[in-house]
């Protein structure tokens, strides 16, 4: 046990990701209503966002902003810049996009959600599963 | 300066279109169709003038904005990117053209809209071929998926959306364990580039991160692929969309997911690793092998044509996934051949079934009776795309077979080879029945002599064009696998 | 060998298959129609004819179309074993287009533009499979021959055909898919070559003989359209479809592809030499001679006519297999040379057989006696072209029954001798009753049905277009009784005898 | 980083995702997921990653709760797990 | 009955199923995890392969201090592109699904002096909506003066604050993405505090979608010029040849540029995917 939990402490942000990640999942599968499943894929989503956000991180850096820079941008070259001062910029950048694309899905699957609403009358999937077999 | 910019061309002529056409659906609407139509033709064009380069220089590489592949964004297209981008840019301008009347029917008014989402669809398609970025890869994999969900809500009215969102529920799931997969790699070696990763890997094999990755990387593709106990989005989806968009999916969705399964196991994860350090392939080709059985007997239970024809791609999948996974030369071999073979093949079904859906409305099994009467040359058509499903020569099925059914000779794998020929026989039947009910059935009305109903012509040329390739490519396929398949595996 | 390139025989392929366009053009105009099937015919025959001197000067026409694979492509190579088939056929189309055309016509079947333009796709074909250079056209060509048939055969578009079809398909089709495709891939697997040599492709060694065993056994099984039990039963359903597609497919071309495929692949493939250092022969011979005797018993039974000749044909086939399985060289003459020898007896039976269906509308032996006296022509032909498939003289038939005789002699299984004789007897057991009762026998229908008596005193001839074609093949059958030279010479070269 | 603060942040972060998903009534689970994203949110300003941080502010924690919010108005409340 | 019981069985089984799959899922991830690099170390190879490129180079290479900025719009600008373009593609998937072009069976006018509410049955008749008459909801509530007033003062400030975070994403966190989404939430807001109807008259659907559309092109367009400056797509180096701007700044224009394309588009397209989604495509009564 007291070599198990150093691993555990260390990287609980890797293992907070894999619960969110596990509740999204058991959302999507087990829930039966269109728009709980919803919620559980965009869970399913932030928890990936949280794993390249951590992947980032960079214990005693700052945000990846340069300090310094603004005002004397004229003299760039003279700046020295340590990367381990700075957080790593690339996955906050991917995950930028894979934030957009998470609500971008999401906007289309209400829409989706809605137009199934309006046909059935219902969001409950078995319930349109009957519907489907009254037909 | 035009020469070294086709890459990006080949991607922005449809993404510039699809915007201009959102653009005219406001105030010029007669514009939009020339402008998708005269897109397509120009990336059709660059595609080709890219095949000639690297079939005469090797590889093209284009560094978006300028920057040095691991920084920035690479485009690497080498003779496998350049075959299916030909394939992938060639299908979607003929469904265009193809379906423009299909367009009207079943879309109406929204139909200059639409372009703009197909634009969008064949531009994440191309994109997908192209890339050489692990990340770019799946942004665009998120554009195709999302114009895909939409492309497939518009069709059947009670159904189409439910079986939309289900392909969304699915299709995230899929994407975001490739996310997760890419971000385990990015994790141990810090790049996403697909050539940059591959040679930074040798020295992590035995790191269990990477097998993870592997494995999510391939599970992702794979449901977005429908391999088989993936696949269940698959038949639901394609049946209920409108017949231009299944037109396209059908041939290239998969087909398209396959490459990107190649891409990973030949230029990231490479030959070596996959099939020395991991003991995967023999299950993988147990899988493709119940795949394949499963997805023919599956469609035996279809009454409805368009969902048999999807089930037969769940079986088709099997295929090209086994083939890739023998682990040898001639499987690897048939399956890149199979891309291309089964696009065509597919896409002449689903043409001749568009055309029987424009005039009939339903491809219920009941309604098809006396086809061949009323739609002789659709029926052509048709029967040859069948052919070449089954694999019969000299259509070109039956060459992709040959090459796959070797590749498992010489693997030992004969339980593959055993299941290949078995489809034949079931895709026979299969087929075979449809023919009979075409063929037959006029018993009720035996007095009416069946009047022709044949689609325009504008939808029988394509149709006709595509089968006549089916053979010719059938013909030439050891062009193809000498100059492009072969210099690309060594 | 000296190998000659030409275009000719890929020319000889095309022929009906361009000429199918101009079929579907002038389907409203039959005459121009029928126009079109006899100018392709005659120029395929001529084509085929125009390489005969090569040929019999012991050359060989090659022409590589496409390379598929190394070792395998679509290739075509003429040599006299493929000659002696595709001059069979093709001098056989032309006669059938004419009767087909006297057929058709009187029956005014429907479809006719499509049934002519598939007959000509199938022809296509059946030269195809004769100069196919390798297993890999052959095979091609196989299946085009048997999806070409299939609308052929359920022509009449109705219930019974439909079954009959299935039934058509699912042996052709799935036989050659399930057993010919694997082994013929395994066979490139081994050896990285399909090409027909008289050495066989197999180097010494390379296989043990179980392997060998049951390649050869998917290969005799595969090519179902040969008719070896217990894929057979296709043939006696085809009958469904119109006599002309049962004369010149179920005949001629398609039975004899199945044939001349298995012929082929013994000693293309396998090569004599190998067959016989395994002693594998005789195991082709016993399932041909077990399908001999079993159809020729079936056969009597039948009192439908063009079932009787479908059963018979079955056991025709197994002769030209058995010959060859026999591995000695008069049995390869023998064997081969009936595939010539019977398709001129069992066209002209099959004719006869229209004939009387068209002229009378019977179909069934018990309802002919007496019909000789009223179309003594036809009775005639008949009579020669049973003496044919018998193996009597004076028709081309003995010579192929006496090779195949001395080749049993020639090999260690003498008795096998038997049952050649045994067939022969049944043979001429169920053909020549249907003779004598035709000529001697009073129709017992006469008194029994008014109807049918006013129809039975104005039976006449069949039409002057199902007439000639028939005379036309019981005279060359003749005549090969007393000139089969070309047939022989043609058979010795391709074999190098 | 104070890991009090990280610690409080996960535990409702979990709470959060976890009541969004079993709650009987729809509304509740778009404020819940709402309230989801927002942790997030903090999560990641925590850990420095202020651009991702602040579109997840506004786009999650924000814009997705308004569609959220419009679907339930255009479909219904009622759930049944 | 028996039916319900059914379904309990079914729905019992997926979830034993769902948890066997979770926890194959779950071993997975944590047989992976034990893997990876400690959480936070400087020298895992992520943040020492290419982020220590990012974070020296950037201020000399693009002159941008915001590293995101820089990596998001220029060193892996095709990315954002195709990014912007799933926005896009969200907004016209939403108005392809739900847009609905056919009038209300009902409408309802509300005669403001005195209140009264005047019903028509076909969609055909319309009343001129001003000061008299104005064209309410059917199911109308009064309107609250605190929201109204609160909003109309608070709306111009925060698409101030849109456009400022649009504007100054070079340098401190923000940039197109979170200035559009302000803005299109600003809309939004306007839309709820008021009425839909009105929303949709001030800003026009064709405006939208045109919006939609132009911010990519905007985008793709300034790529579109670097190729034909005869440098890359989206190498904004080459733009010095037709701004007259300090070249060492020049790709953080090509940025700023690129950024407002970007918010252009996202704004557009989240109001589109709100107004079709509250409207169920009919553009004329929601929240």
């Amino acid at each position: 046990m007291s070599e198990i939990l150093p691993i555990i402490v260390a990287k609980y942000n890797y293992w907070l990701y894999i619960i969110l990640m596990m509740i999204g999942l058991y959302a999507m599968i087990s829930k039966n209503n269109l728009i709980k499943k919803l919620v559980g894929m965009n869970i399913f989503q932030t928890s990936i966002i949280l794993f390249y956000v951590s992947i980032g991180y960079k214990t005693n850096a700052t945000i990846p902003i340069i300090e310094n820079a603004h005002g004397d941008s004229h003299s760039p070259h003279e700046l020295i810049i340590h990367a381990a001062d700075y957080i790593n910029p690339l996955p906050h950048v991917l995950m930028l996009t894979a934030i957009v694309v998470s609500v971008a899905t999401f906007g289309v699957a209400l829409a989706l959600a809605v137009k199934i609403y309006q046909r059935y009358q219902t969001l409950e999937e078995d319930e349109i599963r009957m519907r489907l077999t009254e037909e | 300066m035009i020469n070294t910019n086709y890459p990006a061309i080949l991607v922005l002529s449809p993404l510039l279109a699809a915007l201009m056409c959102s653009i005219f659906s406001w105030c010029a609407k007669k514009l939009c169709y020339p402008t998708a139509i005269i897109s397509l033709g120009i990336s059709l064009y660059a595609s080709i003038e890219v095949l000639m380069q690297v079939m005469d220089t090797g590889t093209i590489q284009y560094r978006m904005a300028g920057w040095a592949p691991p920084m920035g964004i690479e485009y690497r297209i080498d003779l496998l990117n350049a075959i299916v981008l030909l394939l992938v840019i060639s299908i979607a301008l003929i469904n265009l053209v193809a379906s423009y009347q299909s367009v009207n029917q079943e879309i109406g008014k929204k139909s200059n809209t639409f372009y703009a989402i197909y634009l969008l669809f064949v531009t994440g398609l191309v994109g997908i071929t192209a890339t050489g970025d692990l990340f770019n890869l799946y942004v665009l994999l998120e554009i195709t998926s999302l114009t895909s969900y939409a492309q497939i809500a518009m069709g059947d009215k009670d159904r189409g959306p439910l079986a939309s969102l289900n392909y969304v529920f699915i299709g995230v799931i899929g994407a975001s364990f490739y996310l997760l997969g890419v971000g385990y790699i990015y994790i141990m070696t810090g790049s996403l580039n697909m050539v940059d990763v591959a040679s930074l890997l040798p020295s992590l094999h035995g790191s269990s991160a990477v097998l993870v990755a592997f494995i999510f990387c391939m599970l992702g593709i794979w449901i977005k692929m429908a391999l088989f106990p993936l696949h269940v989005w698959l038949p639901n989806a394609y049946t209920y969309a409108p017949t231009v968009v299944s037109r396209i999916l059908a041939p290239l969705m998969t087909k398209v997911m396959v490459y990107v399964m190649i891409r990973l196991m030949i230029t990231v994860f490479g030959f070596e690793y996959l099939f020395e350090k991991l003991n995967l392939a023999e299950a993988v080709v147990w899988l493709a092998t119940i795949a394949i059985l499963a997805g023919a007997i599956m469609a035996m239970a279809q009454k409805d044509l368009k969902k048999m024809l999807t089930y037969i791609i769940v079986c088709e999948i099997g295929y090209m996934v086994g083939g890739a996974w023998l682990g040898n030369e001639l499987g690897m071999t048939g399956a890149i051949l199979h891309i291309v073979n089964d696009a065509l093949m597919t896409f002449a079904l689903f043409l001749a079934l568009g055309n029987i859906v424009y005039k009939l409305k339903s491809v219920h099994f009941d309604n098809l009776k006396g086809l061949f009467g009323k739609m002789p040359w659709t029926m052509a058509g048709f029967v040859l795309g069948a052919f070449s499903i089954i694999g019969i020569p000299p259509t070109c099925g039956f060459f992709s077979k040959w090459y796959l059914i070797l590749g498992a000779f010489e693997k030992g794998a004969y339980h593959f080879a055993g299941a290949l020929i078995i489809s034949s026989l079931l895709c026979a039947v299969l087929f075979f029945r449809i023919f009979e009910i075409g063929f037959f059935n006029n018993e009720h009305d035996e007095h009416n002599t069946i009047t022709m109903s044949e689609a325009p012509v504008s939808m029988l040329i394509p149709l006709g064009l595509v089968s006549l390739s089916l053979i010719i490519t059938g013909l030439y396929s050891s062009s193809i696998v000498n100059k492009i398949i072969l210099p690309f595996l060594q | 060998m000296d190998q000659i390139i030409s275009i000719k025989p890929l020319l000889a392929v095309l022929v009906s298959l361009l000429i199918i366009p101009m079929l579907i053009s002038s389907s409203d105009k039959p005459n121009v129609r029928e126009g079109w099937t006899f100018t392709a015919g005659i120029i395929k025959f001529l084509i085929v004819a125009s390489m005969l001197p090569l040929v019999l000067q012991g050359k060989e026409i090659v022409l590589t179309l496409f390379e598929i694979a190394p070792g395998a492509s679509i290739a075509f190579k003429v040599d006299g074993l493929g000659m002696l088939f595709a001059l069979v056929a093709s001098s056989l189309w032309i006669v059938t287009s004419m009767y087909s055309i006297g057929y058709m016509r009187t029956l005014k079947e429907h479809g006719q533009t499509r049934f002519a333009s598939f007959f000509a796709l199938a022809l296509s074909a059946t030269i195809g499979v004769a100069f196919s250079a390798n297993l890999l056209t052959l095979y091609l060509f196989y299946e085009i021959l048997s999806l070409a048939t299939y609308p052929l055969v359920v022509h009449h578009q109705d219930k019974k055909s439909k079954i009959s079809g299935r039934r058509y398909l699912t042996f052709i089709l799935g036989t050659s898919v399930a057993f010919v495709l694997p082994a013929m891939l395994y066979c490139y697997h081994v050896t990285g070559t399909l090409e027909f040599t008289t050495a066989g492709i197999f180097a010494p060694g390379q296989m043990s003989k179980p392997a060998l065993t049951v390649l050869l056994l998917m290969f005799v099984f595969g090519f179902a359209k040969a008719g070896i039990m217990p894929f057979h039963s296709w043939l006696p359903a085809a009958m469904v479809a119109p006599t002309p597609v049962s004369a010149l497919l179920h005949a001629v071309a398609v039975v004899k592809v199945g044939v001349f495929s298995i012929v082929r692949v013994l000693t293309g493939i396998f090569g004599v030499d190998l067959l016989a250092q395994f002693n594998l022969g005789i195991i082709v011979a016993t399932i041909a001679a077990i399908t001999i005797l079993l159809s020729s018993c079936i056969a009597m039974s039948q009192d439908e006519l063009k079932r009787r000749l479908a059963f018979s044909t079955i056991s025709q086939l197994s002769y030209i297999i058995f010959g060859v399985a026999l591995l000695t060289p008069m049995g390869l003459l023998g064997g081969v040379i009936h595939i010539a020898m019977h398709a001129f007896g069992k066209i002209t039976l099959f004719f006869c057989a229209g004939a009387i269906y068209v002229a009378t509308g019977k179909k069934y032996i018990s309802q002919m006696k007496g019909l000789g006296k009223t179309m003594p022509i036809t009775f005639a032909a008949f009579f020669i072209g049973a003496l044919g498939v018998i193996g009597l003289p004076p028709s081309g038939g003995f010579y192929s029954k006496w090779y195949l005789l001395i080749g049993t002699l020639e090999s260690e299984y003498k008795f096998l001798m038997a049952i050649l004789l045994v067939s022969s007897f049944l043979n001429a057991f169920y053909f020549l009753p249907i003779v004598y009762q035709g000529f001697f026998s009073k129709s017992d229908e006469e008194p029994s049905n008014k109807a049918e008596t006013s129809g039975a005193t104005t039976i006449k001839e069949a039409p002057l277009w199902c007439v000639v074609p028939l005379v036309i093949t019981a005279i060359i059958s003749v005549v090969l009784f007393f000139y089969p030279d070309i047939f022989v010479n043609l058979v010795k070269i391709g074999l190098g005898l | 980083m104070h890991w009090q603060i990280d610690l409080i942040i996960l535990t409702f972060t979990i709470f959060c995702a976890l009541a969004a998903i079993s709650v009987k009534d729809l509304l509740s689970t778009a404020i819940l997921f709402g309230a989801y994203s927002f942790m997030m949110c903090l999560l990641w300003a925590v850990m420095g990653a202020v651009d991702v941080a602040f579109t997840e502010a506004s786009v999650g924690a924000g814009v997705s709760t308004v569609f959220f919010v419009a679907a339930v108005f255009r479909t219904s409340r009622r759930t049944k797990d | 009955m028996l039916q319900q019981y059914s379904e309990q069985a079914g729905g019992q089984k997926i979830e034993i199923h769902s948890s066997n799959h979770s926890f194959a899922l779950w071993r997975l991830l944590l047989y992976a995890t034990a893997d990876f690099p400690a959480w936070g170390d400087p020298n895992s190879p992520a943040n020492s392969y290419l982020s220590p490129h990012y974070i020296q180079k950037s201020i000399e290479e693009t002159g941008v201090p915001n590293l995101v900025t820089s990596v998001l719009a220029d060193y892996r600008g095709f990315d954002t592109m195709f990014e912007t373009a799933v926005v896009f593609c969200a907004g016209l998937a939403c108005f392809l699904l739900l847009r609905n072009f056919k009038q209300k069976e009902e409408n309802f006018y509300r005669h403001i002096p005195t209140g009264v509410i005047i019903q028509f049955k076909k969609g055909d008749k319309t009343l001129p909506v001003g000061k008299e008459f104005e064209h309410i909801d059917t199911e109308w509530i009064p309107y609250d003066l605190i929201i109204k007033t609160v909003c109309r003062i608070l709306i111009p400030f925060i698409q101030l604050y849109a456009l400022y975070v649009v504007a100054h994403g070079d340098f401190s966190p923000g940039g197109g993405f979170q200035g559009g989404v302000i803005f299109g939430s600003s809309l939004m807001l306007y839309a709820i505090a008021y009425n839909l109807r009105t929303l949709v008259q001030r800003v026009k659907e064709k405006l939208l979608g045109l919006f939609c559309a132009i911010g990519v092109l905007i985008y793709a367009g300034i790529g579109v010029v670097c190729m034909a400056l005869g440098g890359n797509f989206l190498d904004y180096g080459k733009l010095s040849q037709i701004l007259p701007v300090d070249p060492g700044h020049i790709r953080a224009y090509g940025m700023l540029g690129v950024e407002i394309g970007v918010g252009i588009t996202v704004m557009a397209a989240m109001v589109i995917i709100y107004v079709n989604i509250v409207s169920i495509g009919r553009h004329d009564e929601g929240l």
